[in-house]
């Protein structure tokens, strides 16, 4: 490392040493624990400043934060993993006394030896980190992969295939009472006539242009061909419009850790 | 869940109900002295049908004193019992103007609120005023029985689907196997994989593989299993090093298994390692904070999105971009599709994920099934055509048709 | 032996979950419900292999020494730490042991800390890098290279000019309007069109996958 | 916040602050353009620092833009002003604490204008958690700033009742039968604010603020219709497209998202002078957002320049 290096990341540390030390100075006589209050809220806020100080480019502290992360996380998800299903799901299920040991109800029931296959299918994957058994572990993924393949394969059809094609029967032509009434009452407001029949043309031509952007076994020539191009337009202009839309979530979650930063660590009035 | 919540909520409604007219006595003594309204009358109980038994539907024509008349009923409450002659037990009540109750029991035999299926059931419904004393009851209904079917006649338009669709995956999956031409139009993507592959092995860069957040079962997963498996096998024969960091445990094992055997198939079982494919951490963006990472240190001539994304979506281009790799997403995941398209090279939009496996292996059985889902796409233009002319003249015959029942 | 007892297994679960569908019998949901959560019990078993090829990784970095071997380190002690605050705990005694979960969750109080000032600011901080991700895409992408591009740009230009407090009261609404009538219109028209042809990409390989034709999944492409 | 109490020097530090940093952009982003029209990329970290400050600056030095009320939401606020005082006004909180910080704002927002005006305001919820939502605006609207209204004079408090669109069925016939006694077990007849309602049918105003469901759809079709009641709504952004189909007909007008909510406000504090050191929490989240969404749309303009001078350039040769 260099020199230069070093003194950054001991200037550094030296910062975050005093902000612990002003943090808990302010916790004191508001907090108990007011020494670890003070130091949780400065790594809260030095771990905030890490993440953020990738965006300059990849540096020590990111990466302290980046391999923290990954280690924490991992833990936290399998000891809420463990306590929730084995625990909670499993135990009570196959055994009063594991029950009892960790202080969860027992649930008796006549099929309840039907537990045990998820328990063996378990084992079974865990034989995958044998050299040569290995391939055991396939018959627990065969037993996930093809019931779930059987549910999403109905339930894609009724939701995105069945639905989606039955609510496209709208009327085109809506509240028609002929062609001088509708050019009478032309107007364009949200509610007239006009735009809501603009609104059903629009929705069922762009979606059998979108349909026949999606054939994979014709040729994209001649009409069929421009109907594809229409297609991918309306695609793009979605793209586009969703992609202005989401500007302001994602600013208001930089607002958010922006105010932690300057409320809840500097604690600036604002 | 949702029967529960109900459930315990007219518990509370009636609970309250009661509370208030404890107040209300002594404000206004009017309320001891109030004339039972009249009945309900035509009280019929029916099995709910098409469902797994232990429920019953009651339908009945409100008291002429709800609204109208002396305007009184506060609520019905629903008594059931075994026998005609009781004792009968109160299981729920609605609020006036209510002409419906779903008794809807719960599966476990324990629970308080269980109903026998195939058993004789009588039931009874109060017409209550504000003072829970002075009520009127209906006429005893019964006996009834509650059955478990065997099957759902609402869901007969799936069932015609799975069928056509079945079908028509068959038939052009053997026509395919017979050996007939089936042309498939070219897709940028697709393409750009092998160039991609290629350009890695010039610059001595690895290439990274992200399958997502999927776990293994979902769809969009197992198609980019089917990606992985020519990529790795192209990778080994172009003795590239790939990189695989994972999601989902259950993922990384199957991960593993595709990219050993791929690098068998190609010849070079010895090149490959376990540590090529790995796990991070089951956390979004712990997931995206290493990624990152590697994107940034290792500097991947390629970086191929293809599985289930999320908001990381993003996150993951821009590094990439920064990085400068060249980017192949896809997603069938609707809502970051616009951040793919903005952020890399080449996107493969919703079907086209799936359909990217059939290309790239150029296998006769995948190609057939890509020709089904166009003959289905067609049949959904037919329909919709049809669907948009029943609509227009109002033919609900046809529309009803789809009507799929829960 | 390897790939045939697989494949039929996927056959008769996959066909069993087609059925359940059209049968509401009591028998039939009974069996839903067992076969849903054994996969979730399944997936905890697989977390172990998660977490032991963590471990692997890291540890062999760091035997090895390769690049940046100090940093796992760290992995490898947060997950230990945290794992220990996970299993052990004050029991209601005030004794240090075994830990269990209560009904709010892991009351461990270290525990409770590294989640709220490590996992929660370090996740949150992540998730807001998009607001600047999002910028420095659109400045890149959004250049009216083509006709495709000019679309995506204009639509994209048109819902974010809802935030300019400089328009007069007329044009103002009018562009509010449009802007929703963009996110609406032919926002479903897409994603209709989309989730079609999603749902028959999906249906398609989940019935190649009952039938074995599609077989990646396995090793086997 | 910044109120009364604030010195005056901090005061004008942060009108210099704002001031330096609002200069800052602007300057910044021209110099960009100028770069641009001289074919020079802006580099990605330029982009990352201006996005930074735009969102920081706003909060750090509270920035209110003019946010000038559109017609949708203007009709509300207009509708509030024109009601005679002592008009009955029903505010139904029908959200959860996930939607609050995007609605809260405008329940608020409501309650100040009406008390002010002087109308009777009747809350109640068809969401369980609406209750817990509104001991909020009690606690940081009324009781602080209306210390003089009086509970069941001037307000009162019905709460929630299980039963979604049933209950809306009900008040629209009949407010006691659903509502015999308000949260306080007072009983109906004996409410001030009550004296001649007997329905829905009798206010003068209805406002649902929430967005999810139950919410406003179930009030225009069980209550607003049918009774042919005013209805006016507040939502969250997400839902706000879905309900300008009903606008203006079946709906008085509405009020989308933070946005939505800033607009009122605004009006608020530009008729109100008493309003002028109230919290504003969704002006104070305008400021943020419209100076980044403005920074982003002024760095795609940039990246067009570029684009075309530097086609122009490559035509030349």
């Amino acid at each position: 490392m260099k020199r230069t290096t070093l003194i950054l990341m001991a200037l550094v540390v030296i910062f975050f040493a005093l902000s612990w030390i002003f943090k808990a100075m302010a916790f004191k006589g508001v907090e108990e624990h007011y020494i670890l209050q003070g130091f949780l809220v400065t790594l809260a806020a030095f771990l905030t400043l890490s993440i953020m100080s990738f965006l300059y480019k990849d540096n020590p502290f990111y990466k302290f934060a980046e391999h923290l992360f990954v280690g924490i996380s991992a833990a936290f998800w399998m000891s809420m993993g463990f306590w929730s299903t084995i625990v909670g799901n499993l135990f009570p299920r196959l055994s009063e006394g594991m029950s009892n040991f960790f202080k969860v109800h027992y649930i008796p029931g006549d099929y309840n030896f039907f537990f045990y296959v998820p328990v063996i299918l378990g084992i079974l994957l865990l034989m995958r980190l044998s050299r040569n058994y290995g391939w055991i572990s396939r018959w627990s993924l065969a037993f996930i992969v093809g019931t779930t393949a059987g549910l999403n394969f109905i339930r894609y059809l009724r939701s995105d295939f069945i639905n989606q094609v039955s609510s496209t029967f709208v009327p085109l032509l809506v509240d028609w009472q002929g062609i001088g009434h509708f050019f009478s009452s032309l107007n364009l407001s949200a509610s007239g006539q006009f735009i809501m029949m603009l609104a059903n043309w629009v929705i069922f031509l762009g979606v059998m242009c979108g349909i026949i952007y999606f054939f994979f076994s014709k040729e994209h020539t001649g009409l069929f061909g421009r109907a594809s191009r229409v297609g991918i337009w309306i695609l793009m202009i979605t793209f586009g419009a969703s992609f202005g839309y989401t500007v302001m979530g994602r600013i208001s979650l930089l607002v958010g850790r922006i105010t932690f930063l300057f409320r809840d660590w500097l604690g600036l009035n604002i | 869940m949702r029967y529960i919540f109900v459930i315990f909520s007219l518990v509370f409604l009636t609970f309250s109900a009661g509370l208030a007219q404890v107040d209300t006595l002594g404000a206004d003594s009017t309320l001891l002295n109030i004339a039972p309204p009249a009945p309900i009358s035509n009280l019929t109980v029916y099995d709910k049908a098409n469902d797994h038994g232990h429920a019953l539907i009651l339908e009945w024509k409100p008291s002429p004193d709800d609204a109208a008349g002396k305007n009184t009923v506060m609520m019905y409450e629903i008594y059931r019992s075994e026998s005609p002659d009781g004792p009968f037990e109160n299981i729920g009540s609605v609020p006036s103007g209510n002409s419906r109750y779903d008794n809807i029991g719960i599966l476990e035999k324990e629970a308080r609120d269980y109903i026998p299926d195939n058993t004789d059931l009588y039931y009874r419904v109060d017409a209550v005023t504000i003072n829970p004393e002075i009520r009127t009851s209906s006429e005893i209904f019964g006996p009834v029985r509650s059955y478990s079917n065997w099957f759902h006649r609402g869901r007969v338009p799936v069932l015609f689907a799975v069928l056509i669709f079945g079908g028509l995956m068959m038939y052009f999956v053997s026509v395919a196997r017979k050996g007939a031409e089936l042309y498939v139009r070219p897709l940028a993507g697709i393409a750009a994989v092998d160039d991609a592959i290629g350009r890695a092995t010039e610059m001595g860069r690895p290439i990274l593989y992200i399958l997502g957040l999927g776990t293994a079962d979902m769809i969009s997963t197992i198609a980019s299993f089917t990606i992985l498996s020519r990529v790795a096998k192209q990778v080994a024969e172009y003795q590239t090093q790939l990189i695989v960091p994972c999601y989902d445990p259950i993922v990384m094992t199957v991960a593993q298994e595709v990219v050993k055997s791929s690098y068998l198939d190609a010849g070079h079982p010895d090149a490959y390692n376990d540590d090529m494919v790995f796990y991070i951490t089951t956390n979004q963006f712990a997931y995206v904070a290493a990624v990152n990472g590697i994107m940034m240190r290792e500097l991947p001539a390629t970086n191929v999105y293809m599985g289930k994304f999320y908001a990381e979506s993003l996150i993951l281009a821009e590094t990439g971009a920064v990085a400068g790799s060249i980017q192949i997403a896809g997603t069938d995941e609707v809502g970051q599709l616009p951040f793919f398209i903005v952020a890399c090279d080449y996107t493969l939009i919703g079907e086209e994920l799936y359909a990217a496996s059939a290309y790239l292996g150029r296998e006769p059985l995948m190609l057939g099934s890509l020709k089904a889902q166009d003959y289905a796409k067609a049949a959904v233009i037919i329909l919709s055509i049809l669907g948009i002319i029943a609509a227009n003249f109002g033919w609900t015959a046809f529309t009803n048709i789809f009507k799929v029942l829960d | 032996m390897k790939r045939q007892i697989p494949i039929f297994l996927v056959f008769v679960f996959g066909v069993f979950m087609v059925f359940q569908y059209f049968s509401p019998h009591e028998a039939s949901e009974w069996i839903y419900k067992f076969l849903m959560d054994w996969i979730y019990i399944i997936g905890i078993f697989a977390m172990a292999l998660g977490i032991w090829s963590l471990i692997h990784v890291s540890y062999d970095k760091i035997k090895h020494k390769r690049h940046d071997w100090g940093y796992s380190v760290v992995t490898l002690a947060a997950l230990f730490t945290m794992m220990f605050f996970g299993i052990t705990g004050f029991n209601e005694n005030g004794e240090w042991g075994f830990y269990f979960m209560t009904q709010e969750g892991l009351t461990n109080p270290m525990f409770r800390n590294f989640f709220n000032h490590i996992l929660v600011p370090i996740e949150t901080t992540m998730f807001s890098l998009l607001a600047f991700f999002i910028a420095s895409a659109a400045y890149r992408a959004f250049r009216a290279r083509n006709v495709l591009a000019t679309m995506l740009l204009v639509s994209a230009l048109i819902v974010m000019l809802r935030f300019n407090p400089y328009f007069g009261d007329t044009f103002g609404f009018y562009m509010n309007k449009t802007a929703a009538w963009l996110l609406n219109v032919p926002n479903m028209a897409a994603k209709r069109a989309i989730l079609i042809g999603i749902g028959l990409g999906m249906v398609g390989t989940a019935l190649k996958v009952i039938l074995g034709i599609e077989r990646g999944y396995m090793g086997k492409g | 916040m910044m109120n009364a109490f604030t010195p005056p020097l901090a005061l004008a530090l942060v009108d210099i602050g704002r001031i330096i940093s609002l200069t800052l952009i602007a300057a910044g982003l021209l110099w960009l353009f100028i770069r641009a029209i001289k074919l020079k990329e802006v580099e990605r970290r330029v982009i990352f620092l201006f996005i930074f400050i735009s969102v920081a600056a706003p909060i750090l030095f509270p920035t209110v833009f003019k946010e000038k009320a559109t017609p949708v939401v203007k009709a509300v606020f207009d509708k509030i002003e024109s009601l005679p005082p002592g008009s009955k006004v029903l505010l139904s909180y029908d959200f959860d604490p996930a939607m609050a910080p995007e609605v809260q704002p405008m329940a608020d927002a409501f309650s100040r204008h009406c008390l002010v005006k002087g109308h009777k305001i009747i809350y109640m919820c068809l969401f369980a958690t609406g209750q817990g939502q509104f001991t909020r605006t009690m606690e940081n609207v009324i009781r602080p700033e209306f210390p003089e209204k009086i509970d069941g004079v001037d307000y009162v408090n019905i709460g929630y009742k299980a039963g979604n669109e049933g209950v809306l069925n009900v008040i629209i016939s009949d407010f006691k039968k659903m509502f015999p006694t308000d949260v306080n077990a007072v009983p109906y007849d004996s409410i001030e604010v009550f004296k001649g309602i007997r329905s829905c049918k009798d206010l003068d105003l209805i406002i649902s603020i929430g967005g999810g469901r139950p919410g406003i759809k179930e009030w225009v079709l069980f209550v607003g219709d049918p009774g042919d009641v005013p209805i006016a709504t507040g939502v969250a952004a997400v839902v706000a497209p879905q309900l300008y189909p009903y606008y203006p007909k079946q709906l008085l007008g509405l009020l989308g998202g933070v946005k939505g909510a800033a607009e009122y406000e605004s009006e608020l504090v530009a008729h109100y002078s008493r309003f002028k050191d109230s919290p504003t929490p969704a002006l104070l989240m305008m400021g943020p957002q419209t100076l980044a969404h403005i920074v982003i749309m002024a760095f795609i303009i940039i990246g067009n320049v570029l684009f075309i001078q530097g086609r122009r350039k490559e035509g030349k040769r």
